[in-house]
């Protein structure tokens, strides 16, 4: 297996306070990841690195081979990258199913001067309501945004992310404010995805999920990555689970 | 005038309707067409040249000035370009080669006529309120919404930010530059005044008035607007109590401009009728 | 066919240019009511059709068509600053009928054509005049100039510079502020190092009344020389003591004996209510001007009025009127200064080659 | 100490919630369960004063608190931790903690602020930090912090792990139970069924804005199948 | 202040010194009444988000009453604090009607009613107080002080001291006092606010009242300064204050301040300086251009 995605010795300070330290690792293709770790210990921080939106301090990010550190967001996102957020940013003034069309037409888009002759939204709104139907909120598809549960926009976020078709999917808590039953079938949803070809790298603190559906785990702590291996072997890891693991999954079987 | 006054508050209808960027400074680029046109015109360029180039000239201003909004946003990028349009008027002020305070006078004629030139800006209003929609309904109009919205996240959706804002404002301030420079033909003298923030104030009342974004309300409510002075003459003395007071009324009771407020009458006449969703 | 004879008149009624609009309009009235009285024009009387313009180019265009195409003016008189005077002036001429600038002070104004006239002082001619104000009447020689930015201001610093050298005046500095200033502190607190002779400030009486009261109170007590802009009592409400021996050029004269001036100030001041200043006395000269052209002409058709303008000889308020070839005034400029807390003659400058207009 | 009577609320042409009654007992744990979009977070709000009440009424320690304000509710003891947190970013946490414990008097801060310190010790280090450059967990602390500052007697939590690494939440719920013992009155939104039947002494079920099952913990946790059902139908 | 006024007493014969120090003073004079002004739009933007353009409206109108209430009884001491009440209360009255109902629409929206607004109070100040504006019958604070060898007037060393004050003890009031951190919360999140017992709607009016006084107080010295108040009055400050508290971050009591008085001085020594070349307003803008260029989130960003 290549590796798609490489975290080369990443630091990002915010300030006085260091949120990564010589973090590195790297993503296979076809991978499942889950990125786990304390509150505060840095893991949205590394997504969002990943993705450019905030700026690293140190080290370097490879991309299917090639050194993204200095693109653009959106340039990043064009060649293969997704995210989700942890705390939902959907586009209010749009409709449920625009805001998955905009992505779900991101060959549109690319070019200033070829958005401006193209006028054809509908394929692009046919393949949203298909990725709302996949997620299953197809019946607000024509809602505004505005006063929908937040489970609901969770997946949303989910179908805009998809709509662009990544090679890589960063999720940020996918699954927080699901309860056990849509949240297990949420992670069936995204193995799903990821048998279909998507490397997913998940951040999420719901344990049970993480460890059904993941097949390796990195963990961090104080901005520092503490673990890295197959799920078992890290919930072995002591360290772990005095730093991270509450009382009742400390039993719990993967 | 009021044909001029349609381009012009379309034009900003680009940039702050369509992509969110509010610009207190337009009439900037509406004078730099202007004086472009002027001192093409007065030495003797064709028309179709000169309005060009004062199309152009206001579009390459207005493509560095859309370089500010990559840096500074929302309100601070408002005053930004209410100071572009400030240090625009102090420029031409203290510049005797664009007639300084004189302003620039004895400006050909368009060769027109009357009607030819009434004919001329019809047919411009026509082209760019075409424009307009064409934009609106093109996948650049759909990005635009979401750099509106939160650009950030389009950002995230694979959006390039910085080449739709830039885009926006080069259109836009090439069509203030075009308006500009028919204006030149329109009133043969020009002076720094006309383009101060005053003019830009009232480019951007029209656009609210009639509603953000909408291109049927910016339509109208520019015509109403500039008409509007006529409507009260009668009432000379308080003409612009009445002008500020109906800005503020369209505002506060009706704040998504008179394309709100007919959207508006229009759903609720759809869901008493049990229609609705 | 009509039974009146109307004369057009734009001048701004609102926005920030609408006390010197107001006072013009007023003027004006009194002109045409004061003819009226008399028995009107060619037998018939006079209306005169107001529109506001506030001051500003594009509103004056449709105002001027409006004047032309509608209201059927055999004259039109701006009784509005430069901007809007220089774009109706362009559609008069292109109908070819008369129009007379009240007070506006563009140059270019007149160059429209030979339907344009102007029964003010340039801004240049006015310029001048100081220059040998300060040069010859005074006998100052180290002058600071203070101007105000637009195009009045301009074009006075540009004749006072240049005659300046003329009466052996040398500028040592010139500093601008815009029509909004009304605190000057730093340019004061400069002057006071510049340590000039006198000081020659253009403005209205708006900026110049709060300029002069500042310069006295920084302890500058070097004679002020400003232009027709002061020429109000508001002036001298504003600045107070401090505007006491300031010395205007302009064209009216308080203390005249000129029996058509002195009737002018009285019944202005009946009418208005407030005391006479230059922008009125120039709205009612306009109004005088025009009139006699039509009863010369013997008829309303705009060629003959023209002519008829372009020959004038006629004794009003603000002195006799006479054009030249271009269309602009030629007459005396009256020198005023504050006494007691009013404008009082102090001199003339009759000096027809140093007063020459442009005569194209 | 608290009634719902008939509760019904809603936004401006929709309702959340029809008809709920539900009897709160001074010093429980009420849960409050259902599928996203049920109704819950409304009811909650609704509770705080921030959702219009369209039918029946509040009654709150035997007085009507259906008109009064959110202010006054809060004087009257009532706190919330919202959903989403909704902390107030551009303050520091310091600052947040202080508006928390706004109603009490000032001397009373210091020791408020204490306490929420020994119980999450990571927000000592970010006093001074802004709210919103917060990571999501640190707010979810940061939110119950806040409300815990204004000393409620009855204390509504949205979402109390929503976030929380497994460590966390144990954390939370024996802060949350040991408050409760201490006297405070709870009622709880949460997803994670599990962690909130065992510390709820009352479970609500609500689906589609109605209560379609109530009873208490202990029925709940022998009739999980059937709340799995509940919770499982959308 | 105290370095160049040792310079100064050193080598007195320094012309220079002496003018800059005076071009400082009169910056500084300049700058505080900017803030003055300014301040009250900070605290309003602060609050609601809001470009209160009709604040500039409120300014002329203290002005006005201040120098009518002044002419009426002979005394500024009385004027001063009636007129700053009755435009408080004004303020507090335009919030209730103009802003109140529309604050949860787009800020473009309060921006034009704003702009809106504030054109219908100057047209209105034209028609009840006449277009040529009002003067003091017997001009009060002109007498000279003594400032390190510098004359100035009464007023202008009331206008820095009055402006000093007042807006150091606001700025204090907001940072450190739990009622600032109740105000600031209030900016945040307005519905939280109120379930944490602040009384969002009051903490408003406070503000508006707060800030419209002040600024009736700015118009009181300015009319003081150059002797007139005229219905256009306004416009200035208007723009400039947008301009300043955009500078000093956007509802940053102490940027705004701060960055008042830069403006003041910069204007200053441009205006003699470069004013060849730039007018006053354009000196003013390039520098906001600037410094926005290089800080896009004013001086004092954040908080
Ligand atoms: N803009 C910022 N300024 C200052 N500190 C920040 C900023 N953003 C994040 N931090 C700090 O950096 C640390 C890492 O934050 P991050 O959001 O990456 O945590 P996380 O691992 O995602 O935690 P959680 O699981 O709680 O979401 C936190 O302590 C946070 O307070
Ligand atoms: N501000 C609002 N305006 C309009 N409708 C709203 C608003 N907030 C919530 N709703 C609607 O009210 C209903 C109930 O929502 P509520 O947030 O109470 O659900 P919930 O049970 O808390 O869901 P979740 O588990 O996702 O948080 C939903 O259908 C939602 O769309
Ligand atoms: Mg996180
Ligand atoms: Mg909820």
């Amino acid at each position: 297996m290549t590796a798609l995605l490489e975290i080369q010795d990443v630091g990002v300070q915010f300030g006085g306070v260091r949120a990564l330290t010589n973090v590195g690792f790297s993503v296979a293709t076809g991978e499942f990841l889950s990125l786990i770790g304390p509150n505060g210990a840095g893991k949205t921080t590394l997504v969002r690195g990943i993705t450019g939106v905030i700026r690293l301090q140190q080290g370097r990010i490879v991309f299917a081979g090639r050194d993204i550190s200095a693109w653009p967001v959106h340039r990043r996102i064009r060649a293969g990258l997704a995210m989700t957020h942890q705390i939902v940013r959907p586009f209010h003034s749009m409709t449920v199913l625009d805001n998955v069309a905009l992505p779900a037409g991101h060959e549109n888009i690319g070019n200033v001067v070829k958005a401006l002759l193209r006028l054809n939204r509908s394929p692009a709104r046919k393949k949203a309501l298909e990725l709302l139907s996949l997620v299953e909120i197809v019946d607000v598809a024509h809602q505004s945004v505005r006063g929908l549960p937040l489970g609901v926009v969770k997946r949303l976020e989910l179908a805009r992310a998809l709509a662009l078709e990544p090679q890589l999917l960063l999720l940020d808590e996918p699954l927080a404010g699901l309860n056990s039953q849509e949240a297990a079938r949420l992670a069936d949803m995204i193995t799903g995805i990821n048998r279909q070809g998507v490397t997913i790298m998940m951040i999420e603190h719901n344990l049970g999920e993480v460890l059904r559906v993941s097949r390796r785990l990195v963990v961090l702590d104080n901005g520092r990555k503490i673990a890295d291996g197959d799920p078992d072997t890290v919930m072995a890891d002591p360290v772990v689970r005095s730093a991270y693991v509450g009382k009742e999954k400390q039993d719990a079987a993967p | 005038m009021v044909g001029i006054n349609i381009i012009l508050a379309l034009s900003l209808n680009l940039i702050t309707g369509f992509c969110g960027q509010i610009s207190l400074g337009h009439a900037a680029f509406y004078g730099i067409g202007a004086y472009c046109t002027a001192l093409l015109a007065k030495i003797g360029m064709p028309l179709p040249l000169t309005l060009l180039a004062g199309t152009i000239l206001a579009g390459g201003v207005g493509l560095i000035v859309g370089l500010t909004s990559l840096r500074v946003r929302d309100d601070f990028l408002a005053i930004t370009t209410m100071g572009v349009g400030f240090l625009f008027v102090g420029i031409v002020r203290q510049q005797d080669l664009l007639g300084g305070e004189m302003g620039i006078s004895a400006i050909p004629s368009s060769g027109l006529g009357k009607i030819g030139f009434l004919l001329l800006v019809l047919v411009f209003v026509v082209l760019v309120t075409i424009w307009n929609l064409f934009v609106k309904k093109s996948w650049m109009g759909f990005a635009f919404d979401a750099v509106a919205d939160d650009e950030d996240t389009a950002r995230l959706l694979s959006v390039d930010v910085a080449a739709y804002k830039l885009a926006a404002f080069a259109m836009g301030t090439a069509l203030a530059g075009l308006a500009g420079g028919l204006y030149v033909y329109f009133a043969r003298f020009i002076v720094p005044d006309d383009f101060g923030f005053i003019m830009s104030i009232s480019i951007l009342s029209m656009v609210a008035v009639g509603g953000i974004g909408s291109v049927a309300g910016v339509l109208s409510a520019t015509i109403i607007l500039t008409l509007m002075p006529e409507f009260f003459r009668f009432v000379s003395d308080y003409k612009l109590l009445i002008y500020g007071a109906l800005l503020f009324f369209v505002m506060r009771f009706a704040p998504g401009g008179m394309a709100g407020f007919v959207r508006r009458l229009f759903l609720s006449a759809r869901s008493s009728s049990g229609a609705g969703p | 066919a009509a039974d009146t004879i109307k004369i057009g008149f734009h001048a701004p009624q609102t926005g920030f240019a609408a006390s010197d609009g107001k006072s013009a309009t007023i003027g004006a009235e009194l002109a045409v009511e004061q003819i009226n009285a008399a028995g009107g024009v060619l037998d018939k009387k006079l209306e005169l059709v107001v529109y506001d313009d506030q001051a500003k180019p594009a509103q004056a265009i449709p105002i001027a068509n409006k004047l032309i195409g509608q209201d059927k003016v055999a004259v039109g008189i701006s009784g509005s600053y430069s901007g809007a005077t220089r774009s109706a002036a362009g559609v008069f001429q292109e109908a070819e009928i008369p129009y007379i600038a009240a007070y506006a002070i563009h140059p270019d104004i007149t160059r429209a054509g030979n339907y344009v006239f102007r029964t003010s002082f340039l801004g240049e001619v006015e310029g001048r005049a100081g220059a040998k104000l300060v040069g010859d009447l005074l006998k100052k020689k180290k002058v600071v100039i203070i101007t105000l930015q637009n195009d009045f201001g301009k074009s006075l610093a540009a004749g006072f510079k240049n005659a300046a050298k003329k009466f052996g005046v040398t500028v040592i500095n010139e500093y601008q502020y815009s029509i909004k200033d009304r605190q000057f502190g730093a340019i004061v607190a400069k002057v006071k190092a510049d340590k000039p002779e006198a000081i020659y400030a253009s403005g209205y009486f708006f900026t110049a009344g709060p300029l002069v009261s500042q310069l006295r109170a920084a302890g500058v007590t070097v004679p002020v020389i400003g232009q027709e802009g002061y020429d109000s009592q508001n002036f001298i409400e504003i600045a107070g003591k401090a505007s006491e021996g300031v010395i205007i050029t302009t064209s009216l004269d308080r203390d005249s004996k000129v029996p058509e001036t002195r009737d002018f100030i009285t019944a202005f001041e009946k009418k208005a209510g407030f005391k006479v200043d230059m922008v009125a006395a120039s709205g009612h000269t306009a109004v005088k001007v025009a009139a006699a052209a039509i009863a010369k002409a013997g008829s309303t058709d705009p060629a003959k009025i023209r002519d008829a303008l372009a020959a004038i000889k006629l004794q009003v308020s603000t002195g006799t009127i006479q054009f030249n070839a271009l269309g602009e005034v030629m007459k005396a400029v009256q020198v005023q200064v504050v006494k007691d807390g009013n404008w009082h003659h102090f001199a003339v400058i009759d000096d027809p080659d140093l007063l020459k207009p442009p005569a194209r | 100490m608290l009634h719902l009577e008939g509760l019904g609320c809603g936004y401006r042409d929709m309702q959340a919630v029809h008809d709920l009654d539900l009897n709160v007992e001074a010093g429980s744990i009420t849960a409050l369960l259902g599928a996203n979009g049920a109704g819950k977070s409304s009811t909650l709000m609704c509770i705080a004063g921030h959702v219009e009440i369209k039918t029946g009424r509040i009654i709150y320690q035997k007085s009507d608190i259906s008109d009064s304000t959110p202010m006054s509710r809060v004087r009257s003891g009532i706190a919330v931790v919202p959903e989403g947190r909704r902390l107030f970013p551009r303050l520091s946490v310091k600052e947040n903690l202080v508006v928390g414990g706004y109603v009490r008097p000032k001397q009373r801060s210091d020791g408020g602020m204490a306490k929420v310190m020994d119980l999450f010790p990571r927000l000592k280090d970010r006093l001074g930090q802004t709210a919103g450059a917060l990571s999501g967990g640190e707010q979810q602390m940061l939110a119950i912090g806040r409300a815990l500052m204004s000393e409620p007697e009855l204390l509504l939590v949205d979402e109390l792990s929503l976030g929380l690494m497994p460590k966390m939440v144990d954390i939370c719920y024996d802060a949350i139970t040991a408050l409760n013992r201490a006297g405070m009155t709870i009622i709880l939104v949460e997803q994670n069924t599990h962690r909130a039947l065992e510390a709820a002494s009352q479970v609500c079920v609500l689906e589609s804005g109605h209560a379609v099952w109530k009873g208490s913990a202990g029925e709940a946790a022998g009739n999980q199948e059937m709340i799995n059902a509940f919770l499982g139908i959308r | 202040m105290t370095h160049r006024w040792r310079a100064v007493q050193t080598y007195p014969e320094t012309i220079y010194s002496m003018l800059w120090f005076e071009l400082l003073i009169q910056g500084i004079i300049h700058g505080s009444m900017y803030a003055i002004i300014a301040v009250g739009l900070s605290l309003v933007y602060g609050l609601l988000r809001i470009l209160h353009v009709a604040h500039a409206g409120l300014f002329t109108l203290g002005g006005y009453l201040g120098l009518l209430l002044t002419n009426a009884t002979g005394s500024l001491i009385l004027a001063t604090p009636v007129a700053a009440a009755v435009v408080g209360v004004i303020g507090m009255i335009i919030y209730r009607v103009c802003y109140h109902p529309i604050l949860d629409q787009p800020p473009y929206v309060a921006l034009i009613a704003s702009i809106g607004l504030f054109i219908a109070m100057e047209e209105i100040y034209r028609l009840i107080f006449g277009p040529y504006g009002l003067s003091y019958a017997r001009p009060p604070l002109q007498f000279q002080v003594q400032f390190f060898g510098i004359q100035l007037r009464a007023a202008e060393v009331g206008m820095v001291v009055v402006s000093t004050v007042l807006l150091t003890a606001l700025s204090y009031l907001s940072q450190k006092t739990r009622l600032g951190i109740a105000w600031r919360a209030t900016v945040d999140d307005p519905q939280m606010a109120a379930s944490f017992g602040i009384d969002a709607v009051r903490v408003r009016y406070l503000n508006f009242f707060i800030g419209s006084a002040l600024a009736a107080v700015g118009g009181i010295y300015v009319s003081l300064l150059s002797n007139l108040v005229e219905p256009t009055m306004g416009g200035v400050p208007s723009y400039k204050a947008l301009a300043i508290i955009v500078l000093g971050g956007l509802g940053n009591l102490k940027g705004t301040l701060i960055a008042a008085l830069l403006l003041g001085i910069v204007e200053a020594f441009g205006t003699i300086y470069i004013g060849q070349w730039l007018d006053r307003d354009a000196i003013a803008f390039a520098l906001l251009i600037v410094i926005l260029m290089i800080r896009p989130q004013g001086l004092f960003a954040g908080r």
